[in-house]
């Protein structure tokens, strides 16, 4: 295939196929190249500045959540969130969607979801200890919502067990509105010693870097984009090629980073993990957050398949592979080192001081843009919302008024419910003992870790009532973050921060964008109160499927301290005779 | 049925370094996919349409697989 | 006494199998990597549990072909205790020392729970801290943990009272319950549960800590006899 | 490569009972397997005999697993 020339995507529109508006267009071309930009740059920009990188038309929203407190050491901007747990400790956690990618491939889309998960985790220096998920499907009345569920469970416990981390909580529901278009969020908790912390950063002129871990292939092409667009029918089946998880090479890989980390920290200057868009937005990352320029060489990417173009090589979101800045003394060692854990490490670049971003292939200059353009001057689109129609009809909420006739008849056809009966058969299926630190487990109002080699302990939990957010957004985001905090308080823990995955349909429809920006108020206003920073999470828009967007579906994870393993408690009696307490209103 | 060609498949690729550990040099490469034996009444007059349904709609995701298969007396087989 | 734990790529039972022995019977025990062709020095070898080269193409099929095996194999030979657990189990028949097949669990899906397993035999040096018949609690973490043999195999692990775990309620389908079995001379021993995740009622249950106090007893009494 | 007969396919009831929820009655049963493609140089004088070594050393565990293999251009299976 020859590549379209600079003009033709101009004239021809092309950049609008991979998201791209006329607008934004002429921003790239007019004020931050002052030329036409070609076919690969053309692809990075349309990247990058998707809503999945660029976070374009969420940032403002975003902006309401409180992200510092006296424990944060480190906030939203770098791959997770770090909060002090006292004795130089420190606990790392974040989650993520995984939506389109399962509904397109139910047992490798979440898979390859948890594996990212992860990564954001160990590419912070920190052990991952404990993992969650929060699942909402349609309901389980017909046989293409079983399909679903089963092997979206299988493929969490698929890539979580074989890598060996305790799947230890999460969520379950049923709704219609999921039937075609289910949410799988992914959470995982690390630990890490404060002095091991590492941050996503190309710093220090002619500083290498370096790619470790699988090789690229053109899996996954335009992935972030594609996860910023909706749903139909019809294009179904036109997904660029799905991702395959190896959870075997990302368990060589988070052994080896860790331990580079732990062993030898001053071989390093930074180190990212290749998720969303792939090899560009790690680098241009790194580089926009040091102040840095990058020179890459292409022909030293290791590649799986044939042929591949700049552009391919660059938009790839193969799995399983991270990106180092080191100091050129140490090249050999670190290649050393990955070769004896089992992992190709190469050198594909270094840092320069002009703050340009380019690439080079067969010898010829294939990219040269601005780090910055890339990164940071996506425009932001500051949207109106307007109220959804139902919600201004006055006996809108009444219908969900409960009318209860016989209690023990109520009582009997709630137990029935899939929403809550008990989730066992699916959590039955996750590894939550591996590692031998799980003291309580799936099943109790909120998990709980034992940090081993103290007396402390760590508690989490995944909450969200998205129907109750669907009938009143800002007292359904509200109740979000209360539902995490009494969790936890219930567990013996006090709440330290949050992460979230914000799910909604699509943005740019008034009603969609003023639920999620309602909401988003909802949650601010709790964690403002109860003093929680909200120090990571990840927003996944265009959840539609035929134009009907799913509820509106914040969900929250939540992670405590216990101060002293005799505090832990559990859900449930214990004794006949003890006496039955109702605090509160 | 077997991954199209150019999706991982990490399976394939971990039988192949254990295939040069035990000494054979000449194996290029491996790549690993799914068997099934469907056995089926010969009644169905729908047979070649049916399989290839279950095929799209189930065993295969057309995403990422293709398939190929082909129609055996079963006493053949045993 | 000293112990190895073997370390194959993808092994991720590893290090709470070596806590076992360092915190929780206090013996010399040291991680040995799966490229090494030597056990010269050890007196124990423990094969973790875990997905060994990530269970692809058949739990413990490549491993099976490790440079460390033939280093296992003449330990075995030589009497000394080889336990192998989870993934160590399904090596273990890989490679012959035991018979035998680890196969997909019945339901089709993993498991993990605490479940209560029976001691068949506490004539063994693994057992010798349980007595016979007793009701332990060990957690299982397995896909393919459905134990099968054919007829005469069993019967000749019957006869040999070589089965020495069995679940008490049918979790995955093995062949009679089996959650354990050794060798015919008794110093190798296989089983799907994880006694290394049950060594302080914190997590459940204490009950796995008496099989590494056996294996270490038995050692000891041996020495100073 | 198969299990043997005598030995249980979860997998393959599984699919059997999702087949039978799509609606096609007519299907009895299914087994799973799996399938390998193994690509070697045409030079080996060994050919035969490797690749049953690797079958009955790797590939299969022959306590409870059979297969079959068939030798073609790889011309052929593109
Ligand atoms: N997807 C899941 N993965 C792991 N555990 C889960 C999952 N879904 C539910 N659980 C567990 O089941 C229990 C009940 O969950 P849930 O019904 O959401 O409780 P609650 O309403 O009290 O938060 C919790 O312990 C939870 O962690």
């Amino acid at each position: 295939m020859t590549e379209p020339t600079a003009t033709m995507i101009d004239q021809e529109k092309l950049y609008k196929s991979w998201g791209l508006s006329e607008a934004e267009f002429k921003i790239i071309s007019e004020d931050i190249l002052h030329r036409l930009p070609n076919y690969t740059e053309a692809g990075l920009f349309s990247v990058m500045w998707s809503e999945h990188c660029s976070y374009k038309n969420s940032k403002n929203v975003l902006r309401k959540f409180p992200n510092k407190g006296k424990r944060v050491l480190a906030g939203p901007g770098e791959d997770a969130g770090i909060i002090d747990i006292d004795d130089n400790q420190a606990v790392v956690f974040k989650a993520e969607s995984h939506n389109h990618p399962s509904a397109v491939e139910p047992y490798q889309g979440p898979a390859t979801g948890v594996g990212g998960i992860i990564r954001d985790i160990f590419s912070m220096g920190a052990t991952p200890v404990a993992m969650l998920n929060s699942l909402k499907f349609g309901n389980l009345d017909n046989h293409h919502t079983k399909y679903l569920a089963n092997e979206i469970v299988a493929g969490i416990g698929g890539y979580g067990n074989c890598i060996g981390i305790p799947t230890v909580g999460g969520e379950i529901s049923f709704q219609k509105r999921y039937e075609n278009n289910p949410v799988v969020n992914a959470m995982c908790v690390g630990l890490i010693n404060n002095s091991d912390i590492k941050y996503g950063q190309a710093s220090g002129e002619d500083n290498l870097i370096i790619y470790v871990g699988a090789k690229t292939g053109r899996d996954g092409i335009h992935g972030a984009t594609f996860a910023s667009d909706e749903f139909t029918d019809e294009n179904k089946t036109q997904r660029s090629a799905v991702q395959v998880g190896d959870p075997f090479m990302e368990k060589l890989l988070m052994d080896a980073c860790i331990e580079l980390v732990q062993k030898h920290s001053e071989w390093i200057m930074g180190i990212q993990d290749m998720g969303a868009a792939g090899l560009v937005s790690s680098t241009a990352e790194m580089a926009s957050k040091a102040e840095s320029g990058l020179v890459l060489e292409l022909d030293q990417v290791p590649q799986r398949e044939t042929e591949m173009s700049a552009y391919e090589i660059m938009l790839s979101e193969s799995q399983e592979r991270m990106v180092l800045c080191v100091k050129p003394e140490y090249k050999e060692k670190i290649i050393e080192f990955f070769e004896n854990a089992g992992l190709d490490a190469v050198v594909i670049g270094r840092v320069t001081t002009d703050k340009q971003y380019k690439i080079y292939q067969h010898g010829e200059l294939v990219t040269d843009i601005p780090v910055a353009g890339l990164v940071d001057d996506a425009p932001e689109y500051v949207h109106e919302g307007t109220m959804p129609e139902r919600l201004t009809k006055d006996d809108y909420k009444h219908q969900f008024e409960p009318q209860i006739n016989s209690l023990t008849e109520t009582w009997l056809q709630l137990l029935k419910q899939p929403n809550i009966a008990s989730k066992e058969y699916f959590y039955r299926t996750y590894d939550s003992q591996i590692k031998a630190n799980t003291v309580v487990k799936p099943g109790s109002d909120a998990a709980t870790i034992r940090v081993r080699g103290t007396n402390k302990a760590l508690s989490m939990t995944n909450d969200g009532n998205s129907k109750l957010v669907y009938v009143d957004p800002y007292i359904g985001g509200q109740n979000a973050v209360i539902e995490g905090s009494a969790n936890l308080i219930a567990s013996g823990a006090e709440p330290l921060g949050i992460t979230d995955c914000l799910n909604y349909g699509n943005p740019e429809k008034a009603e969609i964008f003023w639920e999620f920006n309602k909401s988003v108020e909802g949650m601010a206003s709790v964690c403002e109160k109860l003093e929680l920073p909200v120090i990571s999470g990840n927003v996944s828009l265009y959840n539609e499927f035929n134009e009907e967007a799913i509820y509106p579906s914040p969900m929250i994870g939540m992670v405590g301290l216990v101060k002293d393993l005799k505090d832990v408690i559990t859900q449930g009696f214990k004794r006949v005779g003890d006496a039955i307490y109702l605090v509160g209103q | 049925m077997t991954y199209k060609k150019s999706i991982l498949d990490p399976q394939g690729e971990a039988i192949t370094n254990a295939i040069h550990g035990m000494g054979f040099q000449d194996v290029n490469e491996v790549r690993m996919g799914k068997y099934f034996e469907i056995s089926v009444d010969e009644s169905s007059n729908t047979l070649k349409e049916d399989i290839e349904k279950i095929c799209d709609n189930l065993l295969a995701n057309p995403n990422m697989e293709t398939y190929r298969y082909e129609f055996v007396d079963s006493e053949a087989v045993q | 006494m000293k112990f190895a734990v073997i370390v194959f790529p993808g092994s991720n039972c590893d290090k709470v199998l070596y806590y076992a022995i360092k915190d929780g019977v206090k013996a010399d025990v040291e991680m040995v990597d799966f490229r090494n062709d030597s056990l010269a020095g050890f007196d124990a070898v423990l094969i973790p549990g875990g997905f060994s080269y990530g269970d692809y193409l058949r739990s413990g099929a490549i491993a099976g072909h490790a440079p460390i095996i033939p280093a296992i194999k003449e330990m075995a030979n030589a009497g000394k205790p080889v336990l192998g657990i989870c993934n160590g189990f399904q090596i273990l028949t890989e490679i012959g020392l035991l018979d035998g097949a680890l196969i997909r669990n019945k339901n089709n899906r993993f498991i993990c729970e605490t479940v209560p397993l029976k001691v068949e035999n506490d004539q063994t040096i693994f057992t010798s801290e349980y007595q016979q018949g007793e009701t332990i609690m060990i957690p299982v973490a397995h896909g393919e943990g459905n134990y099968y043999c054919d007829d005469k195999t069993l019967a000749r692990l019957k006869a040999n009272h070589q089965i020495v775990f069995t679940y008490e309620d049918d979790i995955n389908g093995s062949v009679d319950n089996i959650a354990g079995i050794t060798n015919e001379k008794k110093n190798v021993l296989g089983m799907m549960p994880h006694p290394e995740r049950a060594l302080e009622e914190l997590v459940g249950s204490a009950d796995g800590l008496r099989m590494f106090q056996s294996v270490l007893k038995n050692h000891m009494d041996r020495v100073n006899q």
